[in-house]
Parts: C-alpha cells; structure tokens; sequence
C-alpha cells in the first residue's frame, strides 16, 4: 500500500493506494502517530484507492482514530469502494466513522 | 465439472499474503462466485492465514502457511493450516460480531476487538477448526447457488 | 517489495492447469508485468505444467506438479516440479519453433510439431531444467522491467 | 470450455467459450471429427470468446485442419482476441489459417 500525503486548509488527507491489511495498517498507523506528534490532528483517510481491507486494516483505523481522539481531533474517512464500504457495514464501523463521498467534502466537514 | 483442487503455500510473512488473496479471488469467480462474493471469501481467507501467522506462529518467520482450495458445483471449501500453536476452540465459538465489546460505541473498547473469526462466521456458510496431529487446518466452506 | 514467494500444487490432473494458470497470471499482475506478459508468461507455465503431466507422468493422475514462484524488483521465476520421467536435457536446446518441421507449409508435417518448450524460449528471458534426487524443474525467468 | 454451434448456409460455426488448452482441445477435436463422419466440412471456429490459448489448443486446430483438408474441406478461424493472435503470429499459424474479423466474413469466404 502507498500512502501520499495533501493538505487540505488545515486538514491533513492520507491518501492511500492499494490493500489495508496486516501488513500495511502498521504504516497507516505510524504515519498518524507521526503527525499526531506534530500536532496535526484533523486528518482525513482517502480510501478512493484501496481495493482491499481485512480486520487488521479495520483495527488500525479504530485505533489511529483512539489515538487523534485522546487528542480531540478527528479521523474522517473518505470515498469508500463498494466491498471496503460493506466491510465496514458488516463490522458497524460506519457507525464510528465519519464516512463522506470524498476527500474535499471529509475535510469541510471539519 | 467434477472435483477440482489447488494448493497454495506461503512461509509465515505477512508480506506474503495478498498473493494467496489475489490468487484466491480469481479461484472464486473461476467457481463462479460474484465478485461480491469473490472479495467477502477473499476476506475470510485472508483473515485466517494473518490469524495462523500472528497467533500460530507468532510472527515467526519461515513455517509455512498452506491454504487447501476444494471446489465442486455445489460448494467451495478453504482450509487453512498451520504447524503452530493450536487455538483454543472456544474463541472461534465466541467470536461474534455483535458481542458487547465489539457493539459497543466506546472507541477504547472497540479497538481491543478482535473481528477476524466473527467475519468468518457471518459471511461463510460454515466454520470448523480441527487440530490434529500438530497440524491445525481452520476449513471455511461456502454455497455455491 | 524484498523477495516475494508462493507456491501452487495441483495433482496430475489437465482440468486443474486452468487454477495455476489464473493464479500466475494475477501474480503477473502483481509483481508489475504488463497484461500482455501476464499472459504470455501465464501461457509459459502452463505449457510447462502440461509437459510435467503428459511426458513426466503420462498423463497418469495422482502425482503432484509444484509451482513456485519467486519475484523481486527485477526478476520473477518460475520452477515448475515433478517427480516423474526426466526429459532428455537436449528437447530443451533443440526446442526451436522456426526448425524446418515447424515451419514447413504441409499440414501433416505441422500437426507433429511440438511447440511448447520453442514457446517458452521465445517468450522467457531464460529457461532451465534440472534434474536431481528424483525431482525434475524446469526454470522460467522473465525480467521485470 | 463450451462449443455451441450454429450453420450459416452450408457452413458449420464452432462457437467456442473458454480457454483452448490440453483439456479442452479433445473436446474440439471430438466436435470435428464428427462433423467430419457427416460430410460437414467447411468449418468456422469462431474464437470470440477464447480468452487463453496454448500449444494443445493451437495442435488441436492444426490436426483438425489436417483431417479437413483430407476430404477437401477447409477450417476459418475467426475474431481472433489480441493476445491470442499473437500466439498464433508467434507460432506462425497465422499462414495456415485463413483468419476472419467476424464468423460471418469467415463463412462468406468459403
Ligand atoms: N490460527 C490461530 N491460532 C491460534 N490462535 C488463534 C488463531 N486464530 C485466532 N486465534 C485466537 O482467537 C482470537 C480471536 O481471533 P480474531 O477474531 O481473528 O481476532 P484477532 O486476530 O484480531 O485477535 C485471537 O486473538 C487469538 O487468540
Ligand atoms: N516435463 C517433461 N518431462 C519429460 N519430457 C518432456 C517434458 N517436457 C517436454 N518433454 C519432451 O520434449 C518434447 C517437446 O516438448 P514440447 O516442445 O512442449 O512439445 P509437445 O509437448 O507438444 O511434444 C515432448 O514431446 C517430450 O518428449
């Protein structure tokens, strides 16, 4: 998976490409970490290309959005695939998630 | 068509593993699953082998991982198996996804959830466990209509 | 990405090389080949596949076929196994689709040309067999560019 | 891989589904040699929906050519997919067979 980076104002947009799984989610969640560290914490997560996610990737996600929480900020996530979305259903993150069409509207949301 | 069978092998690297996805999603729509389907069992398998990776062996490089792809017309059956530390029975009988702590609307409980096993059990048509001989096969199977 | 690595068993059986094929081919994918190499490279194996069948068993059922594939930044491999009849190492150096009787314009001399190996020749960067210890491979490589 | 068949005037359309490999060639070759034992020998292999081909397919088409051409009928091949016909330009079949856009053209050409 690849993560590529935007800012949108003042909100920070991980884009990510490719599978959210075991093995990458330890990315994802390094890269929150890193910019919690920094004190950016209004982040949107664009999983317009990610064509695959597994309960490891779900797992990272609830604990990315844990950790901006503690922070008071916020994890928006964005543009969902079809299966990742019913995913999502299946597991009722989407009742924990802010969920928009896409990265612009996710940020304004802010 | 008849019975037909594959194998796919990997070793315990969890950068190994969206190659038995990729491989498994196509045996699925060759046994003609939708592609809803396709991705859901696709899922589930997935959610095994990282479980034989992270829990049977621990994260443990080098064992290998093997995933048994059965298909008739009728039904399509994966079992995956380990050679590692067997599961207590009782956490696939308990898994559910809608059990208190995965239900709940408290993010510091949700994050300890674990969703692997109750995925299996809500999207497969069957999910037994059997460990034998120190050879532990987790065996999804699946309707075909 | 590092040194990834898969393996495909089936059984002896022509009705099961379509599930290797398919799987290759979306390793083919993955490693960043191109849909045209994906498959000429899927075509590579399974001519491969079937030799092991046809001339290493006999087509007799039952015995395995082992694929393994190994891929970097640079390189993806095949070895494709059996454990049956050896071939004699010279098919392999002789195989050539431009030979006289592969290229002759009588129909009855065409239908006896083999043209499997000469396939995998022109399609490969590079095409091996060894045999050792009863288990014979032969070894594709195609550069990834 | 499935054979349906059709007749366009005289001629005999093989419509084939699947891939053309070791299995499936004896079934194709079965088909013509008895059409064959009927005296229908001007044939259209119409190969649409061939999305695979290898050595066994392309061997089955050339000695079923060979036993057509015995009692003096002829074999078109038609819409060829485009990774396909490259295997027969590599394998040179291309100059065996008479190679038509649509099993129309090919049965017109008889
Ligand atoms: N293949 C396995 N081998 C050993 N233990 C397992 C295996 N699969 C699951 N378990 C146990 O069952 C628990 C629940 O698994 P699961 O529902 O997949 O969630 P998670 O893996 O996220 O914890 C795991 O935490 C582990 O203790
Ligand atoms: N895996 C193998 N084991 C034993 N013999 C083989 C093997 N592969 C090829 N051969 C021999 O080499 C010959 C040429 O093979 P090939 O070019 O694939 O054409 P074909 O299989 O159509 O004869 C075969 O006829 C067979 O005698």
């Amino acid at each position: 998976m690849e993560i590529a980076e935007k800012r949108i104002e003042n909100v920070d947009v991980l884009k990510l490409t490719g599978r959210l799984d075991a093995s990458s989610s330890k990315n994802l969640k390094g890269r929150v970490d890193a910019l919690v560290k920094e004190n950016r914490i209004r982040l949107v997560v664009d999983m317009a290309g990610v064509d695959f996610i597994d309960s490891s990737g779900l797992g990272s996600l609830v604990s990315s959005l844990r950790v901006v929480n503690r922070v008071n900020g916020d994890i928006k996530v964005a543009a969902l695939q079809k299966q990742v979305r019913s995913i999502f259903e299946l597991t009722r993150l989407h009742r924990i998630f802010g969920i928009f069409d896409d990265a612009e509207a996710a940020a304004k949301s802010f | 068509m008849g019975l037909r069978k594959v194998k796919i092998i990997i070793e315990s690297d969890l950068d190994d593993i969206p190659l038995v996805g990729i491989a498994v999603n196509r045996f699925c729509s060759y046994a003609a699953f939708s592609e809803t389907d396709a991705f859901n069992i696709e899922l589930c398998v997935i959610e095994a082998v990282t479980n034989s990776i992270k829990h049977a062996y621990g994260e443990k490089t080098g064992e290998e991982v093997v995933v048994i792809f059965t298909f008739s017309d009728s039904e399509a059956v994966f079992e995956i198996c380990d050679k590692g530390k067997p599961m207590d029975p009782e956490r696939l009988k308990k898994a559910d996804l809608t059990t208190a702590h995965c239900e709940t609307q408290s993010i510091e409980t949700l994050a300890e959830c674990g969703r692997g096993l109750g995925i299996m059990k809500e999207i497969m048509d069957g999910v037994d466990y059997r460990s034998e001989n120190g050879i532990n096969c987790l065996i999804l199977k699946k309707n075909i209509l």
